[in-house]
């Protein structure tokens, strides 16, 4: 009892060895069963969302929680390396002022109220909805139209193939709307 | 276990600052404080507390036709800094507590759950990386990742470099890298190429060695750096010579004092 | 009816020549802030810059000692208590009055409780002292220093303690044992105690302490005897021709000391004489050198009562003077940080150069 | 990416980053590579290392420049003049890649007597038509090419339509039927376009450049020398360029004169060639090529307009297929994707539901709708990932058109400016609006991140990478798919006993995507499969383009991403086994996984290449097929000794085995366009539409075709040299930010590294108008005024342009009034306007005043920005 409190006083160590106390003989138990924090955990291999290059990603996650995000090494274009702002990631998912709830503003209203994320999906389908009915050319002069450019839709380019697919194909396919952008030009 | 470095070579640093970056993320570090400094894109000043990698820009005036590259001048050059992970240690030698560790891997290595914040090591680095921690006083700077050094992973900021002008591995082959570098840079006319690896100090050498171009004072690196520890033998000296004169002068004093208070 | 280009002459000077002349002009204006030739003359200039004549915008390679106000008083009471220790033990062996030997002991165990309590004052917590004993490390002044704190505790408060006992209870062996024990060891560890600390800020990175290691603990050891002296005649020991002789040295050797600072011209000594810092330092110096030195002379070419009070006076200016310089050297060593040039062996330049204008870094 | 696409026939960037360090020489143009694709930016390290000339031209020196080894500081809006310039240098010199020319680009194609070059006309080609302002390229046409009127059954083809936003010419080549043009090889004849290119280009002489770029004769001497050595049979040089080339009054034709440069020194298709657009965000590419964007369907397939000659599918297709080349399948990747769109409904009686596709009738575009927004057209508005209020040119006018919508979704990780315009955005600050005086109802919702969700970016070298999931999305916050999904479910239900015809299509549209977990998350990989393609009876993953059909018995999402999932659980957008420098076996490139597309013009056309040292792919004659270190951009089994037949022959096979530029009914790569661009057939330099200086080339100023938009809240600086504003303003990003900033300046880790807005101003200016280091100034346009910390710096110099000084004022953009660091809008200064064919605003080049002091405040804005307005007016 006492002896092993003893062994682990750093200055019973030197005493045995002679060492100068700069060594393994201070190291505390942290220290000496340190590993990484991403040690033994999950991995996902993503893509870096800031900038075209398109750097591979490491994502580490335990228990649906994000540990960290590093350059992935085996991408050969990125060789593992990050930017700093592709080394942000992990702060980008996990900053503060991230939002969760759905957030809603009344007209003339002065703030923001929460908003169930149901309720807000339907509200927003009766909202196209309304506007589609008011809006919606089927023929101009005659001709086929089948437009309404009464509601508009702005999109990053940030947002994956699949979703810009889906924004594609209802909006413009399936609702006829032809005011469609987003910032990739050239 | 083999003794591994840094090699930051501005060469090949675009002053992105990802190390920067990426050290705070996997080190979990601070903010530094939104200051903007007006010495060019540097808003950051020096390593510290909350900044274990630090990018510096120099700036030189440009020439039309001469990019950063060409021999005639080195217009825009970023050195991205970092604890040297002294041979000789100032910060090390002086821990009274044992919190600042040598590690298996030739590092300088400040166990947060060890330091109490007693601040000498700060007065004891030459080239004023370890620095105090505002909210709770103690001492912090570059680990070298020894986590990631444990289980064989690169330093996060190595890891992050795009150009991989930070580059991580054993001393001795990053010391003969850099040599054949300077060859190099040299060769296509570089003459103000230089590699700063102090081992004519009492440092004895970096584990943290840098290729800039020019003179390295304006990157802040001192020309003579010396380990704190070649002072004190010349401060015991004196101080032995001190508890002499104190202890022959009183013995003295009261030995010549034989009026006992004029009684 | 499309306009055809004039083309330009002087094709043959090259980009580079062309350059460099540009690049001339803009290097003074960076330096002088203006610039004799016809040029230019950037406004705000000299604008901050990475240089080796400026370093690296000025900024400082050192960072700045983050010790608390407890330090310096740490220092000044450290100091005193050695002394008095080595004082009250040398007085007892030559057998001299024991009420001096007395309340020499008591300033010694005072100083040495109230040191720890200034450590860990300026740690924040008390298991933080705790932590200071796990290695003892030979090459670290402060690690040294801590082992001899504890050594000198504990004999300074045990001799006070037992002599307490004795006279309280009369004398017994083992009182006596504890007590010249302790007296011992409050004497072996005062000496060392008494100076330890110019060796503690002396075997640093600081320029304008490591540059003078060779003198701080003789320097603070004088310091730290000339304010236990001064203590003890405050006490009462006004009569004591030791103490008279013992004042007057330490305050002769602290005139000396200042008269080599000010002598010097070297600019690692610049922060004891420029500045907040230099005038803090001459303050100390004068109170613990020249104005004791001129009062105990004095003293003893006067009356018993005249005498007296001169000596209280010397011993006031003395305290004062010795925990003064404390601070001063404390307050040198941030000057001495703060100065960029230093590390980087930059001389002084005639012109400033441009350092800090533009916001710079706050915080 | 016309520029790119009426050259080579692809929107996209024709090699991959990796093969820059392959190059002998790299030109940066028109971006600061190493601080906006700083991991990109390796391989140009790379190459420098090996030895590779580093050439940036940049009115600023950057972080790009400081890893050049040549750094050439041009005025802001001066590149067609440079460029032109190292177009006349190849040609005067005689420095092209002659058997390239001659083979492989349409140098000895014969133009028609009628054209008029701009040389001829002081700035206008032949064909303008000055009251509609737009050309009729009628004349542009090879010689013996039929009329395109006639072609396409009336309705002009070559501009598309007025209302055309241009994407659907990123394939190059409209309809063109090359029909029976003539070649002379030895590029002799005086109407072949070489010639015609001599003759265009012939006064962009270096005397020019240094008059009016600003760059030292023996410079730019220095820099074409550079670059025109390190090209040929057995050397390459890339180029690489960015915003600082598109987001130009003129960004198409700036890129168009990069094509042409590099198809005379031979440099496309080859390894460490060709032709690099860098990419602002994670898929920018995949949003052009899946687009959201209102001119084209998926894969550059243009939108119906509303026209006589596209009223249904079969004119549609009449007008869109060619002869030769690959559009001569046009209607195998229209019927797919609506089998993909429409399912079963869709029927060869019903046009496969072509009719229940929308046609458009105008500019739809951002600034197009926006305009209609501020004017109160528009009810209701979806932003997802974007942030216009700060991100977009004229802030002011964004924003006070938001205030006039009835409805606004915004969708993104942060509460961004564009959710919270009507409480903080500086007109409410300024007092101009107030939440009471707005009756726009906001929802915004919390959307996941990257690592939260899966899908696939396109990232800047056209590759497909998936990502996978590493979490669930904090609290409510979902994918955009989960959003698109679950808001269609919702729609179709309303639409669903509705039975008017503007409901057909909605209630056929195929919808049926299963979904996974407690949140009804739908598969991505499901969507990623139907993007592919299936055979509709069995639904078979298609593995090839060939494997389309035009009978509706395939479906396909977007035939150029065909291949990427070819079998049912292989996704090769996910594979992560990168065998050789290209990456093969990493990711998936459109189209067939080429990471240098138009390869075949990497090897002689006997099929050897070109030199050992530059070999890509070649001809096995063993194997009888393409081989070597990429696929083949090019049938595989085409022999190149097949003859080609391009004037009677119909289809891909019509081109014989010498004609690497596919998608081109020649088959080659164009130096001349003949129809795809809407202001004109060559580029030619004009000044941007707010300018310093006189156009020195014609008295026509700027582009005639650009549609200014001017108007009360969009004006115009009066140009040339408005006396307010007599400096250039050029903007642009720092390493340390993300565009406007949402996605950076809320992180702690970057607000700290570029804590506040500055601008960069040389020592001259700043003596001039006694500018303090580290104090504020003040920017000011016709639009707005910003106030920034003055940053002096030798970095950014004055010009010496036409004889006079002229400084340049830089400004990064990041900022915006919410996040960690705040500053002043930089996008409020900018105008909005419009290149002609892709509706691209100018940003690098415009012009502004500046000052010592900080901005007004409060009404006192309002009402000096009114007189300020007034005073123009």
């Amino acid at each position: 009892m006492l002896r092993d409190l003893l062994s682990r006083w750093p200055l019973i160590r030197q005493m045995q060895t002679g060492a100068d106390g700069t060594g393994s003989e201070s190291m505390s138990p942290r220290t000496l069963n340190l590993r990484p924090k991403n040690h033994g955990a999950d991995v996902a291999r993503s893509v870096c969302p800031y900038c075209g290059v398109g750097c591979g990603q490491l994502v580490y996650h335990k228990d649906g929680k994000l540990i960290s995000i590093e350059g992935d090494p085996q991408s050969p274009i990125s060789r593992g390396h990050l930017c700093p702002k592709g080394a942000d990631t992990f702060e980008l998912h996990t900053h503060r002022d991230r939002l969760k709830k759905v957030k809603y503003r009344r007209p003339y209203s002065r703030q923001w109220e929460d908003l169930d994320l149901e309720t807000a999906m339907d509200m927003v389908a009766d909202r196209v909805w309304e506007t589609r009915e008011r809006t919606f050319e089927e023929t101009r002069d005659g001709q086929r139209l089948m437009q309404t450019t009464g509601m508009a839709h702005l999109g990053g380019a940030t947002l994956d193939n699949e979703e810009n697919y889906l924004i594609k194909k209802l909006f413009c396919a399936g609702l006829g709307m032809v005011c469609i952008s987003n910032q990739a030009r050239i | 276990m083999s003794v591994t470095a840094f090699l930051t070579d501005s060469t090949l640093c675009i002053g992105c600052k990802a190390c920067e970056v990426a050290c705070k993320e996997w080190n979990g570090v601070g903010e530094d404080g939104l200051n903007w400094s007006g010495y060019s894109y540097d808003n950051t000043g020096a390593v510290g507390a909350s900044t274990w990698r630090h990018v510096k820009f120099v700036e030189e005036t440009p020439i039309a036709g001469f990019g950063g590259n060409a021999a005639e001048q080195a217009s825009w050059t970023f050195s991205s800094d970092v604890c040297k992970h002294c041979e000789e240690a100032g910060c090390l030698e002086a821990c009274p507590t044992g919190a600042i560790v040598r590690t298996e891997f030739g590092g300088v290595f400040v166990q947060p759950d060890i330091c109490n914040g007693c601040a000498y090591c700060i007065v004891s680095c030459p080239f004023g990386v370890v620095a105090k921690n505002e909210k709770d006083g103690r001492a912090f700077k570059c680990t070298f990742c020894y986590d990631r050094q444990k289980v064989g992973l690169k330093p996060a900021c190595a890891q992050a470099c795009p150009t991989e002008s930070i580059r991580f591995g054993e001393i001795e082959i990053l010391r003969a890298k850099a040599d054949e570098r300077l060859q190099t840079l040299k060769g296509r006319g570089m003459e103000d190429a230089a590699l700063y690896d102090p081992t004519h100090t009492s440092v004895g050498g970096i584990h943290a060695i840098f290729i800039v171009r020019g003179d390295p004072r304006s990157y802040n690196l001192p020309p003579n750096p010396e380990v704190p520890t070649i002072y004190a033998k010349k401060g015991w000296r004196a101080s032995a010579i001190a508890a002499g004169l104190l202890l022959g002068g009183t013995l003295l004093a009261f030995l010549t004092d034989s009026g006992r208070d004029g009684r | 009816m499309s306009r055809d280009p004039i083309p330009l002459g002087n094709v043959e000077e090259t980009a580079l020549a062309r350059e460099r002349r540009l690049f001339e002009i803009r290097r003074e204006a960076e330096q002088q802030g203006q610039v004799k030739s016809s040029g230019i003359r950037p406004a705000g200039a000299p604008f901050p810059k990475a240089s080796p004549e400026t370093g690296y915008y000025g900024i400082p390679l050192l960072k700045e000692p983050q010790w608390t106000r407890e330090i310096p008083l740490y220092f000044f009471v450290g100091g005193a208590a050695g002394a008095a220790a080595v004082v009250g033990a040398i007085a007892n062996y030559t057998g001299a009055d024991q009420k001096l030997v007395r309340d020499a002991r008591w300033i010694a165990a005072a100083g040495s409780v109230i040191s720890p309590v200034l450590l860990i004052s300026d740690l924040g917590r008390p298991e933080r002292f705790l932590a200071m004993m796990r290695v003892f490390k030979p090459q670290s002044p402060m690690s040294v220093g801590v082992w001899t704190l504890l050594g000198f505790s504990a004999g300074a408060s045990a001799a006070a303690f037992a002599g307490l006992m004795r006279e309280r209870y009369g004398p017994s062996l083992p009182l006596r044992v504890l007590e010249n024990a302790g007296e011992a060891a409050s004497l072996a560890f005062g000496l060392p105690f008494s100076n330890y600390t110019g060796v503690l800020i002396g075997a640093t990175a600081i320029p304008v302490w490591n540059r003078n290691v060779g003198d701080l603990p003789i320097h603070f050891a004088a310091s730290g005897l000339g304010a236990a002296v001064g203590m003890l005649e405050l006490m009462g020991h006004t009569r004591s021709r030791a103490l008279q002789a013992l004042g007057l040295g330490a305050a002769v050797f602290e005139t000396w000391e200042g008269v080599r600072i000010e002598g010097r011209t070297h600019s690692h000594l610049d922060p004891l004489k420029h500045g907040r810092s230099g005038w803090i330092t001459r303050v100390g110096g004068v109170l613990s050198g020249p104005v004791p030195t001129a009062l105990r002379i004095a003293s003893a070419f006067s009356g018993r009562n005249r005498s007296r009070s001169l000596r209280r006076w010397a011993a006031i200016s003395s305290i004062a003077g010795s925990l003064i310089t404390r601070y001063a050297w404390i307050e040198a060593g941030h000057a001495s940080a703060r100065n960029w040039r230093a590390p980087l062996e930059i001389p002084e330049a005639q012109e400033q150069p441009a350092i800090g204008s533009g916001p710079g870094l706050k915080g | 990416m016309p520029g790119l696409g009426t050259s080579f026939g692809r929107g996209g960037a024709t090699t991959a980053q990796q093969d820059l360090s392959n190059a002998d020489a790299i030109l940066i143009m028109g971006s600061s590579m190493a601080e906006n694709h700083p991991v990109g930016f390796q391989w140009v390290v790379e190459a420098r290392e090996r030895g590779a000339k580093i050439i940036h031209v940049d009115p600023r020196f950057t972080r790009t420049s400081a890893m050049a080894d040549i750094w050439v500081p041009l005025r802001a809006g001066s590149d067609i003049i440079f460029l032109g310039a190292l177009i006349r240098y190849v040609l005067e010199n005689s420095k092209e890649f002659r058997d390239y020319v001659v083979h492989y680009t349409n140098a000895g194609t014969i133009l028609r007597e009628d054209f008029r070059d701009t040389e001829d006309l002081d700035g206008f080609f032949s064909g303008w038509d000055a009251d509609q302002k737009k050309y009729n390229p009628e004349s542009w046409l090879y010689k013996g090419a039929p009329s395109q009127e006639k072609q396409s059954g009336g309705g002009s083809v070559a501009d598309h339509s007025e209302a055309g936003g241009g994407h659907g010419k990123d394939r190059g080549g409209e309809a063109q039927d090359a029909g029976k043009f003539e070649e002379d090889p030895t590029l002799e004849h005086p109407r072949c376009v070489f010639q015609v290119l001599k003759r265009h280009f012939q006064r962009y002489t270096p005397e020019m450049v240094e008059r009016y770029c600003g760059v030292p004769q023996d410079v730019f001497l220095k820099v074409a020398d550079t670059f025109s050595s390190a090209s040929g049979p057995d050397k390459t040089a890339a180029i690489c360029y960015a915003v600082g080339w598109t987001q130009h009054s003129k960004g198409v034709q700036i890129i168009r004169s990069a094509a042409i440069l590099q198809l005379l020194l031979g440099n496309i298709g080859r390894p460490g060639g060709g032709i690099l657009a860098l990419r602002g965000h994670a898929s920018i590419q995949g949003s052009t090529d899946i687009p959201t964007l209102y001119d084209v369907l998926p894969g550059y397939l243009p939108m119906p307009f509303f026209e006589a000659d596209s009223k249904d599918l079969k004119s549609h297709i009449k007008k869109h297929s060619a002869r030769t080349g690959l559009w001569s399948a046009f209607d195998k990747y229209l019927i797919s994707l609506l089998k993909a769109y429409y399912g079963d409904a869709a029927t060869k009686q019903n046009g496969y539901g072509f009719d229940w596709l929308p046609r458009i009738s105008g500019d739809h575009s951002h600034f197009g709708y926006w305009l209609d927004m501020k004017d109160g057209k528009l009810e209701g508005l979806f932003v997802m990932g974007q942030n216009p209020a700060v991100g977009a040119s004229n802030g002011r006018l964004e924003r006070t058109a938001l205030s006039k919508l009835k409805w606004l979704v915004v969708r993104d990780m942060v509460e961004t400016e564009t959710a919270s315009f009507w409480y903080d955005s500086p007109e409410v600050v300024r007092g101009e609006m107030s939440p009471e005086s707005i009756g726009t109802e906001v929802f915004l919702f919390p959307a996941a991140g990257t690592a939260e969700k899966e899908g696939t970016f396109t990232n800047t070298q056209r590759l497909l990478q998936f990502r996978n999931k590493a979490v669930e999305p904090p609290g409510d916050s979902r994918s955009e798919l989960w959003f698109m999904y679950h808001l269609g479910r919702r729609l179709k239900e309303k639409a669903r006993k509705d039975a008017r015809p503007r409901n057909t299509g909605l209630n056929a549209l195929t919808w049926n995507y299963w979904t996974e977990g407690p949140r009804d998350e739908p598969n991505a990989e499901e969507v990623l499969k139907e993007i592919n393609g299936y055979t509709v009876a069995d639904r078979k993953q298609l593995a090839h383009i060939k494997d389309l059909k035009n009978d509706g018995s395939t479906a396909c999402g977007a035939w150029i991403y065909c291949g990427v999932f070819p079998d049912e659980g292989k996704n090769r957008a996910n594979e992560r086994d990168s065998r050789d420098l290209l990456g093969h076996g990493w990711g998936f490139a459109w189209p067939n996984d080429c990471r240098i597309i138009y390869n075949r013009a990497s090897a002689r056309p006997d099929g050897k290449p070109w030199s050992e040292r530059k070999k890509l792919v070649w001809w096995d004659e063993e194997k009888k097929e393409w081989v070597g270190l990429d696929n083949c951009d090019y049938d595989k089994h085409t022999s190149p000794h097949t003859k080609s037949n391009v004037h009677q022959g119909k289809g891909v096979e019509a081109l014989g085995g010498a004609r690497p530029f596919t998608l081109h009914p020649d088959g080659v790569g164009w130096l001349w366009v003949a129809s795809g661009l809407k202001d004109g057939p060559l580029p030619t330099h004009y000044e941007a539409l707010e300018s310093i200086i006189e156009n020195p080339l014609y008295h026509q100023q700027d582009n005639p075709a650009a549609d200014k938009k001017a108007r009360a809240d969009n004006q115009y600086a009066t140009s040339p040299a408005d006396p307010r504003f007599p400096y250039v303003l050029t903007t642009y990003r720092l390493t340390e930010h993300h565009t406007a900033g949402g996605m950076s300046r809320t992180l702690s880790h970057l607000a700290e590294l570029q804590p506040e807005l500055f601008t960069e101003v040389s020592p001259e200016l700043a003596a001039q108008l006694a500018l303090q280091h580290g104090e504020f100034a003040t920017i000011t346009t016709p639009r707005a005024e910003v106030e920034a910390r003055v940053l002096i710096t030798p970095r950014i110099r004055p010009l010496q342009i036409d004889g006079k000084t002229v400084h340049q004022v830089g400004l990064p953009y990041h900022w915006g009034y919410r996040g960690r660091s705040k500053g002043d809008v930089v996008n409020d200064l900018l105008v909005i306007s419009e290149e002609p064919n892709v509706r691209i605003m100018e940003t690098k080049a415009l012009v502004c005043n500046i000052r010592p002091g900080r901005r007004t405040r409060g009404k006192a804005f309002v009402n000096e920005h009114q007189s300020e307005l007034r005073k123009q007016a």
